[in-house]
């Protein structure tokens, strides 16, 4: 059933958030996906990315003759930076995450529940070392908490949940969810949805979500 | 494009209201914002609490702005020696004055810009300045439990500014305006000198735009001899 | 004369002892010091703390020192991949593992240095990591009670130094460095380029020599391309 | 009877303390007499001041001609920098001190108690406008608080007392006091004398002590 839908591909995913961020926002993006957003700003809008190893002002991966190797973003691949950088030491730039200082943070994430629960950073499988890094800081800090991510796992179930049922990365966060199925504001009434993926009614993308979701107004 | 300079002081002093927190950044008058005070002298906001290290000892500007009486509050490490407008109402009961020790002022703005609610500090331990304050015990060592100072605006002086906000100090200038840059919903900086994006070299900018709202360019003069 | 320089690698790490804390600055290899690890990894210290934002992946001396069994717990934001001799030791048990949010770690760090004994952070709240912790609730908020995480050692990587153990750094090699720097009884230092006393602008020194011990200079190589 | 004494003079008593302060040590000086002990350190004794608006290395006094204005101290004097010197913030600043990283903090006080109690900020008379500066951040956060000022008050009262009659600047701090009559360390068992004015003997200084004085063994 989900192979009937025409899913937007990821980069189309990447896009649609990437329509949504205004100039001028200060942005920390997480691993895997959301890493693909900043292709998509338009030139002529400054948009100033944040790398919560000390940068502010991150550019695109350089071209591999043209690498300095003492700069790297918080997924460790060589980065440049743009006209108006600035570098920091890492209580500083958890300071501004912490402080409520970046607009807008865009992460990956394996659940998301109605009351804006995200789980992000363990599958609470007993065989994996615990790895949390930056991101209970990211989700209790940023301004904004978005989560780009597919709407159902491989096997088929949904990531939009009433309750998340793996361990928690911070309670009550995520303000919006972008799918390759539609894009759903997390409210005080639960999911509302925004943008729904073409060919798709409400009744199918209901179908395929295991919290409840109500219609914008 | 990313632009935060404004045209004048009025337009980046807009929007402060009534009842405002305002950081004011300087050490005596080094580093503070003689321009932006004198602006606030003609704005109409009230009832103003005002966060400095100094009571205006010195300063052209600060005394003229308690002489308004639209200062309700100071809260300040060292107002003495105290200039007449503030010292007049001080004593008529006019203007409420919290004495906060130098280094937990700078660390409670800090704790403000950093998310941080509260944390403990040795400093006012058993003293008169932590009476009514909760204190707690850390292997066998007494601290004072202090809260983050947040602001609604912060009064900034640069040496240097780029459109997108990062800026530079000059020498002993720097002092608390780094630290009030960041704990402020609007922070307003005037700037000596305005420098091209990219000009500023990223190791060594000491605020980051991110933490700058506003900024005007005015010919200041230097500190006087002290 | 204050000369903060000692000759070799060996001299830099004399008096390291059985169970000390050392704090490793870098974020993955990208200014972490290979060439004070790798002369650890030859040291007779026994029962290490390391702490350390990654587990050693991509570095050439970490791993190494791990396989001397020599480290009895990482204290560690993101200990994933996890090279193989951690992951051994891991699995059988035979290294602890605390795992702290790379800004709590930070901050813990920093207060340290600050002289906080504990403050109060809304990361984690909610979460397995604040399992056991103080929570306590400011203005309707969770926050969870954290404190400082004090060190023997701290074991950095500079770009130029002078003789007082003035620092900068280069690019996103600062990371943890400047913060770990602060926050240990003896603060090691291997730098790539020595300036001359005055050289390093008072205005760009990222960490004043107050906080450093000894320094020494090595022609180490410029990180990999990542 | 103090006039019977031949006190050392202010400058006397500054050099006495710059004696004891080792190269490479980090020192934070108070306002009045301790801002004259770094006339007393040798030329070939690296000594770095640290001024609590943000300065290590600080230098004397610039001539009025090669001033730069934006060079000030705590005692808001113009200052120049040493070769070696660092600025940096308020919150920098004091972290550096709270955090136990000056080596010597040289203050003056109104009284100090045999616990090692300081009063400096307060004299607790109710027409004084408070205020503290940094008085209280030095004294509970120097590695070492050293006190130099008057042993006696002008009316003749002790300043060497077994308990504070002042408001609290800090509590159990002091370690060592330099007065124009001795030098005292503050010791588990109280004020021990380390060194005598000359002509003076122990019984004289003791009946111009309000605290018990020990002799150094």
């Amino acid at each position: 059933m989900i192979n009937e839908i025409k899913s937007p591909s990821r980069t189309d995913m990447a896009a649609r958030v990437a329509r949504d961020i205004p100039e001028g926002w200060y942005v920390n993006l997480g691993l895997g996906l959301p890493t693909l957003i900043p292709d998509y700003i338009p030139k002529d809008r400054e948009v100033v990315f944040h790398s919560e190893n000390g940068v502010l002002g991150m550019g695109p991966v350089p071209p591999k003759d043209q690498t300095d190797t003492w700069l790297i973003n918080a997924t460790k691949q060589n980065i440049t930076l743009l006209k108006g950088a600035a570098l920091f030491h890492h209580a500083d730039s958890f300071g501004m995450i912490r402080g409520g200082h970046i607009d807008l943070c865009v992460l990956g994430a394996y659940e998301v529940a109605q009351n804006g629960d995200i789980a992000n950073w363990s599958t609470a499988q007993n065989d994996a070392i615990p790895a949390v890094g930056g991101a209970m800081d990211l989700c209790s800090g940023a301004k904004r908490l978005w989560v780009l991510m597919e709407h159902m796992t491989k096997d088929g179930r949904s990531r939009i949940v009433e309750r998340c049922t793996y361990p928690l990365t911070a309670a009550s966060v995520v303000k919006r969810v972008y799918t390759n199925l539609a894009v759903l504001d997390v409210t005080p009434r639960g999911f509302e949805v925004i943008d729904i993926a073409p060919n798709l009614t409400f009744e199918d993308l209901q179908s395929r979500t295991s919290a409840r979701l109500s219609r914008s107004e | 494009m990313i632009d935060k300079r404004v045209r004048n002081i009025e337009a980046a002093l807009e929007g402060i209201t009534d009842g405002a927190v305002i950081l004011l950044g300087g050490f005596g008058v080094v580093g503070q914002p003689q321009e932006l005070l004198g602006g606030l002298i003609h704005h109409d906001a009230r009832d103003l609490t005002i966060v400095s290290n100094n009571a205006g000892f010195g300063s052209p500007s600060l005394p003229p702005l308690f002489a308004t009486g639209r200062v309700a509050k100071l809260i300040c490490s060292f107002p003495r020696p105290a200039p007449p407008p503030f010292e007049e109402l001080y004593r008529s009961g006019k203007i409420a004055l919290e004495i906060v020790p130098q280094g937990t002022l700078a660390e409670r703005v800090r704790a403000a810009a950093c998310g941080i609610p509260a944390f403990y500090t040795p400093t006012a331990a058993g003293t008169d300045l932590a009476r009514g304050k909760e204190t707690r015990e850390f292997k066998g060592r007494t601290y004072v439990m202090e809260h983050a100072l947040h602001a609604d605006v912060a009064l900034i002086q640069a040496w240097r500014a780029d459109r997108w906000g990062n800026l530079t100090y000059r020498g002993t200038g720097r002092n608390f305006n780094p630290v009030m840059a960041m704990a402020a919903d609007l922070t307003i900086v005037q700037t000596r000198h305005i420098a091209e994006l990219g000009e500023l070299d990223p190791e060594t900018i000491v605020t980051p735009g991110i933490f700058v709202d506003r900024i005007v360019q005015i010919d200041s003069s230097d500190p006087p001899p002290a």
